[in-house]
């Protein structure tokens, strides 16, 4: 069996030291490990913050983007290569806010690519400002009046939006967060993983001890079953998607098609071009 | 008889006018001619004036001709706007069941002849209104003399996928027209003279040679979201890549667009995207993460009538400051101008290989005029088409390593060697921040320059190139130098001038082949270049870049639409 | 006795380094020193080495010199990393936890003195670790000799918000390192000359004082996203703004923060947003609309290292090409460059008064280490703030026709009069298409060249303005001319020369004040243009606009901080 | 009472004969003289499209911004001056793929305004392009397999970004459109309208005749409660987005503050200054 350590290149983490990011990380390690992912083959997408440092700490294929943009390079990846697992990873302002148009998009493209949020609530690498989570009334340099609006709820939008896996983890509770992992690199097309990975630095009120009071988990829950939309959709209302677990796998969806562009050979022949040329009659 | 003919064939936007014209520059493509069209369309879909030129002619050209020999208006807006474009015993057609809206006095200073011909009443007669196009061609090519065999067989072929039943529908049509009993018609001087039976190849737009070039060049992957003039060239790649194994992604937005092929092209796919001017603004941080992660990408910019949305159907060369300059920060990027029809295919083909020989982004910048004019198309060079993939590293030789592989190397010449995800050994990390020669992020000991210095002096070999393409050199005191479809316009000035006129197109405008250009600054007394903008921006570039100011020149023009041939023959007299 | 004094304060990121450097920078202004701050820090929020280095002075400087006094260490990096920064028989302190890491050749070389402090073990003492930075001020100031009461009063106006218990338990640190039992002080030779006793204002960020500047001039909404080196900004507006009916809104991303300004200021509102380079390529689209709708905004650009990602904490002035040229099309646009501290909040309340006068956008071009750092203000000129809206129709005025208004009529000045939504009969239409004088777009029987026109051409009067401040003018042979934050270390350096230089400040990047700019390139042999970039940016654009290439030189530096005096010294004495 | 005439500003559309838009435009034309909105405080913003040329229609102030911006243009107009009755419109290219992001984030500001999508599930104006709700299958001449993915659910997402206000109408149902289309404006806080606006030219799948069969309208059913954000999500799923009527109004949520920019005085008296600079300190 792998070992998580063969997926660390050994970087040392920028992150504070508590911060959420380590145990999803680490998680990240484990699930490439147990599910002996060839290093060669992983392929890891961020964007930018804090949170989207994480390619950069793991021994395999990374790209680290711009702000809001891991989504769309993802795509391109996965599509030029299927034989790849691809990991789309980031935080709540790069996913929610700047990228929001395409995580809406992504998961109705639905191509199978994991995509992991480490949403603290806040914009940790800006020191701290309001993110599309952070709670109504929350206080920060930029709503020194507090938050004005609503929170959005990433999960139920995920629904919405057509997901095929919806998932949420608790850097507090790694176990947890393994499984969720893996079973989301598994499942065929897109898997949505949002992750409670508090700010330590930045964010006091959602903290450790807050999302261990507040998160409930529905792994706990017999009856639950994951292959209902509309329960998923219930249980996210009732918790106001405070809760961890596979929420919603759909694994009847027909999925599309999927390409090895790489594979394709560039040069054409004579006869082709000649086929192509008349073709433009 | 004439070697040359120029039609206009106006009406309401989507009543079949582009298709008249199309198949009318089919007709002459047949005949042996060189043809050339040109649209002239508004951003409504049906209604409002539209109109199509199209110019059929010995020898190729590339652009039309100032004035029209026929107009034919199948709308009274076709009339009022275009009638005066007509040459001196120009022809005016209309369709009998409009009035005639013309300026009396202009058709008698120009003797003007006018023939209503009974396009709707034949329609209704022997088809469907659907059909006037056809109708509309029927009388064109008998006004002009043609072959109605040939006529026909053009017909047949657009047809033919829709059925039998069709095509003799739209047959009878054009028979109804052909055999119309029609005593005026006699005496008609338009006849035009076959020049060889020899078919002169498909009538395609400068688009549809970009997305060949890229199918020919080994691309594999396009995602693109659509916008006017570019959207052709999707269609093309949307129709063919999937046949080679490849694929094309409509996107949610540019910014998508972009971002999806810097991955697809990481992972080791020639893509494409393509857009005009406002979706480049929205691809410019994309330019800038590909240039500083050196992943090879082509970005296809349509140019059309700028700021903001602008003019969207409308001609101009005015997106070249934000390709050359644009995007925060300093990188490198390539930009090439098509300037002829056949340059839209072979620039293509040369984009993908600068792409991956220098590890950048390149840029082709094309114009509404170059991209959705029709042209035929005699020949491409299969022998032309070269693949080079520049710098890789093949998995074999990649060496197991506690370290991870440095995918920014400093070499001789700053170029390092590329791997893809899947290969053994290679991995490394990728990212938009500066960084060292293992692809990490720096840190406050490091000297940030290294990198930076690398990217931004790759490129100097392209300085040394031959960029510009002279048409002619024959010691004159003063040279004209066009880029993209202003160039075929200068062309055409240059070759109805009594006098020689030394003249030629920038195809590589970054880098600027510096080398060459300085030598022609220091020849000529005089360079003029001609471009369709306000700023004279390739002009400011050169001077930027290069300098001699005292030498430099300007044509410009901003109207909307490609130069007239006598505004540059005026220019090229007065300097001459 | 020294007339000034350089400390480097550095130690872990997120250990109060900062604080620590802001407190000394305060005490110096309340003794009646010139003080300037800066800070080296990186994209990590704790761990890592930051640094700040704390400058006073009896002059006025806007930089810091190029070596330390002194070098407080607060963690290994610092010494290893800063040492070597130290002057001839400069200071290194460090902390007596740490253990010395030291270049001994370098420190013998240089007649080093090192004096270990007990600064872990005071605060364990005293107090708790958070109060490292209140510790490391005691033992800073007490080398350097400063009244401990005036200390104090700093301490006690930091911490008075949080309450007398802690302002008392900071004291008692402060304390403990004022009246630590130190044989080895003695003999200390930095003591510096208290020049005046007045209190020389507050300590502050450039940053500041635009927001203060957008306060003062009117400016009630800003929209906008955060980014490194600009946020702070918005937190002065947020803070601020409510206070005057104003509001501030944290957008989803910089394509919304620029649209919504557009759309706040069509309705009335003087608006702003602020970003940097990465913000800046996303905002290019709105640039354009609100050129071609003739909106008003502004717009802050603080410059950080680019491309891409780049160095997000680092300096460097390379978007004045996207700024100057970015965005598809071509419009019109103002670019001013703050080149002082007080620059900041004029040039701000400029900004917005030119936003107005000529409906365009205008962008502040800052630059991380104009906006980033520390100096101490002491007086803003009330008078020099004026308020000037520009064309404004007055409801009262608009009379009920049929017509709707003319929101684009030609105009001599090409300038037409704006109304706003909620004015009766005031009713327009505003499109980013070409339009007509009433807004409409243009339709195929127009001519596309009018408004375009008169957009390009109403920036004109600003060719003729002196938007280059010359600061020395003795008729001398060579002209060195610096803007934004270069500006000031190229004064130092003039002021540090035995020779007379002439010099200025270029304020107005765009237009560039081409009458003013030409006499000079007349009158000078040479003009330097100093800058923070790669390709000598701004140098290449007088080169597109004026010429003079032969005239012109550039000094260049993009390793990610400020140039050093002594660089442009060399260049100084090269060339004269 | 106000005539819709008089909204109308005589210029003659340039959308083809039979566009569904039409029926839009009048109906807004008709909302606006019952709800007697004083021209001059009347603020119509569209983005780019066919459908987006509604702006340019209105006897009103209008704006006609660019492609997928035109919430962003219609929500700084709306915090300059809470006084007037802001529109946003365009079409569902322009709101659900370019805009997407800023059509989630709109709704959760929840601002005052208006957004009128007309959907014709193509791109009019490009000229029949797929759109993000265009059916599985479409073929166009992007697509020319036919578009993969399922279509977004713009009702759901809205529900989900936390609307408060959710209707549909259709081009075919102008009475209830008029009616549709009151509410919402008289909604406080943002009201999202998707109407299905066929396009005749380039949609031939899509046609009044399929929306006529294929819509359900919730207006016929007694027992049905808007206030219900439950009901409302199931409806939406259980027609898969084809229904018309309100679905969804909360009048409970609280209003965010409005504001009035352009009243507050530029100019600031010399005594403030020396307050703001004291506070610099
Ligand atoms: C286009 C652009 N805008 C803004 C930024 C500045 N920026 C960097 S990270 C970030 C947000 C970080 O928040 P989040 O994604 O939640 O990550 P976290 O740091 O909380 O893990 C922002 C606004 C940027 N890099 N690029
Ligand atoms: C940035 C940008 N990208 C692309 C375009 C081209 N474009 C204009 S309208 C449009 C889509 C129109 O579709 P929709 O919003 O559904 O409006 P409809 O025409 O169907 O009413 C596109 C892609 C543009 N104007 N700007
Ligand atoms: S600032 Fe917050 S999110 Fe960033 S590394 Fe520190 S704890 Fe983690
Ligand atoms: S193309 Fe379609 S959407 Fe556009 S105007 Fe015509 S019918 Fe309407
Ligand atoms: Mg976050
Ligand atoms: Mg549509």
């Amino acid at each position: 069996m792998a070992k998580y350590q063969e997926y660390s290149n050994g970087v040392e983490p920028t992150w504070c030291k508590g911060c959420g990011d380590f145990s999803v990380l680490r998680s990240l390690q484990v699930a490439a490990a147990d599910l002996k992912i060839p290093q060669e083959d992983l392929m890891v997408v961020s964007g930018i913050g804090c949170s989207s440092r994480i390619s950069g700490y793991m021994d395999s294929y990374t790209f680290h983007g711009v702000h809001g943009r891991a989504l769309p390079i993802a795509q391109g990846i996965k599509l030029a290569n299927k034989d790849l697992t691809v990991i789309a990873a980031g935080g709540d302002g790069d996913g929610f806010a700047i990228g929001a148009g395409h995580f809406i998009h992504s998961t109705k493209r639905n191509l199978d690519i994991t995509y992991i949020v480490m949403n603290n609530q806040i914009y940790g690498l800006t020191k701290g400002h309001a993110s599309p989570v952070s709670e109504q009334g929350f206080k920060t340099p930029s709503t020194p009046q507090g938050s004005e609006d609503l929170p959005l709820q990433p999960g139920l939008l995920s629904l919405s939006a057509g997901a095929t896996f919806l998932a949420q983890g608790f850097s507090g509770y790694q176990e947890e967060l393994i499984e969720i992992i893996k079973k989301g690199i598994e499942h065929k097309g897109f898997s949505f993983i949002n992750i409670f990975s508090p700010c330590i630095t930045f964010n006091k009120t959602n903290t450790y001890q807050w999302y261990r009071k507040n998160l409930a988990s529905i792994s706990q829950e017999g009856d639950y079953d994951p292959e209902n939309y509309q329960q998923a959709m219930a249980k996210l209302l009732e918790t106001k998607g405070l809760v961890t677990g596979i929420l919603y796998e759909n694994k009847r969806i027909e999925k599309r098609e999927e390409t090895a562009l790489t594979k394709a050979p560039l040069a054409l022949g004579k006869a082709e071009f000649q086929k192509l040329f008349q073709a433009l009659y | 008889m004439n070697k040359e003919i120029q039609v206009l064939i106006g009406g309401v936007q989507g009543d079949g006018i582009l298709a008249t014209g199309v198949y009318y520059l089919q007709v002459l493509s047949r005949m042996g001619y060189h043809v050339y069209g040109k649209r002239h369309f508004t951003s409504r879909i049906r209604g409002g004036n539209s109109a199509i030129i199209a110019y059929g002619s010995v020898d190729k050209k590339g652009c039309p001709k100032d004035d029209m020999d026929i107009v034919m208006a199948l709308d009274e807006d076709t009339m009022e706007i275009y009638t005066k474009k007509l040459r001196k015993r120009g022809l005016l057609l209309y369709d009998a069941a409009l009035d005639l809206k013309v300026d009396q006095e202009f058709i008698k200073d120009m003797e003007i002849e006018i023939i209503p011909l009974p396009i709707t009443e034949v329609v209704k007669d022997k088809g469907k209104m659907i059909m006037k196009n056809v109708c509309s061609l029927g009388f064109l090519t008998r006004v002009t003399v043609i072959e109605p065999k040939l006529v026909e067989s053009v017909i047949e072929d657009a047809f033919k996928d829709k059925g039998e039943k069709i095509v003799e529908k739209n047959k009878k049509v054009l028979q109804g027209a052909v055999n119309y009993d029609f005593t005026s018609l006699k005496g008609v001087n338009y006849l035009i003279e076959p020049v060889t039976k020899k078919d002169r190849g498909p009538v395609v737009i400068g688009n549809d040679l970009i997305g060949l070039g890229a199918v020919m060049s080994g691309c594999r992957f396009m995602a693109a979201y659509p916008i006017t003039p570019s959207s052709e060239i999707m269609h093309y790649l949307s129709e063919h890549l999937p046949h080679y194994g490849g694929k094309v992604v409509q996107t949610e937005d540019e910014l998508a667009a972009v971002n999806m092929i810097i991955g697809s092209s990481y992972a080791g796919v020639r893509s494409i995207t393509a857009t005009s001017g406002p979706g480049m603004s929205l691809m410019m941080e994309g330019l800038g993460l590909a240039a500083m992660t050196e992943v090879p990408i082509v970005v296809v910019d349509v140019q059309r009538k700028g700021p903001s949305t602008g003019l969207p159907t409308k001609h101009e060369q005015s997106d070249l400051n934000i390709l050359y300059y644009g995007g925060h920060g300093e990188f490198p990027r390539i930009i090439l101008a098509p300037a002829t029809f056949e340059d839209c295919f072979y620039d293509t083909v040369e984009a993908f290989n600068l792409a991956e020989e220098y590890q950048c982004p390149v840029i082709i910048m094309s114009d509404s005029l170059r991209s959705l004019s029709y042209e035929n198309i005699e020949d491409l060079d299969f022998d032309r088409i070269t693949i080079n993939r520049g710098k890789l590293e093949m998995e074999e030789n990649l060496q197991d390593g506690t370290e991870s592989f440095q995918r920014y190397k400093n070499t001789e010449d700053h170029i390092s060697k590329r791997v893809f995800t899947g290969m053994k050994n290679g991995l490394h990390h990728t990212t938009g921040l500066e960084h060292g020669e293992y692809g990490f992020p720096l840190g406050p000991k490091d000297d940030y320059r290294g990198q930076a210095v690398k990217r931004m002096e790759k490129l100097a070999p392209l300085e040394r190139t031959k960029g510009i393409k002279m048409y002619q050199e024959k010691d004159n005191k003063v040279l004209f130098l066009g880029y993209g479809s202003t160039f075929s316009v200068l062309q055409q000035a240059v070759k109805k001038m009594d006098r020689t006129v030394d003249y030629g197109a920038i195809k590589q405008i970054k880098p600027l082949p510096a080398v060459q250009l300085k030598k022609l600054l220091e020849h000529y007394d005089t360079v003029v270049i001609v471009e369709n903008n306000y700023t004279a921006q390739l002009r400011k570039i050169i001077q930027s870049e290069i300098g001699y100011h005292h030498k430099l020149d300007s044509l410009l023009s901003y109207d909307g639409d490609n130069f007239q041939i006598e505004e540059i023959k005026e220019k090229i007299k007065e300097l001459i």
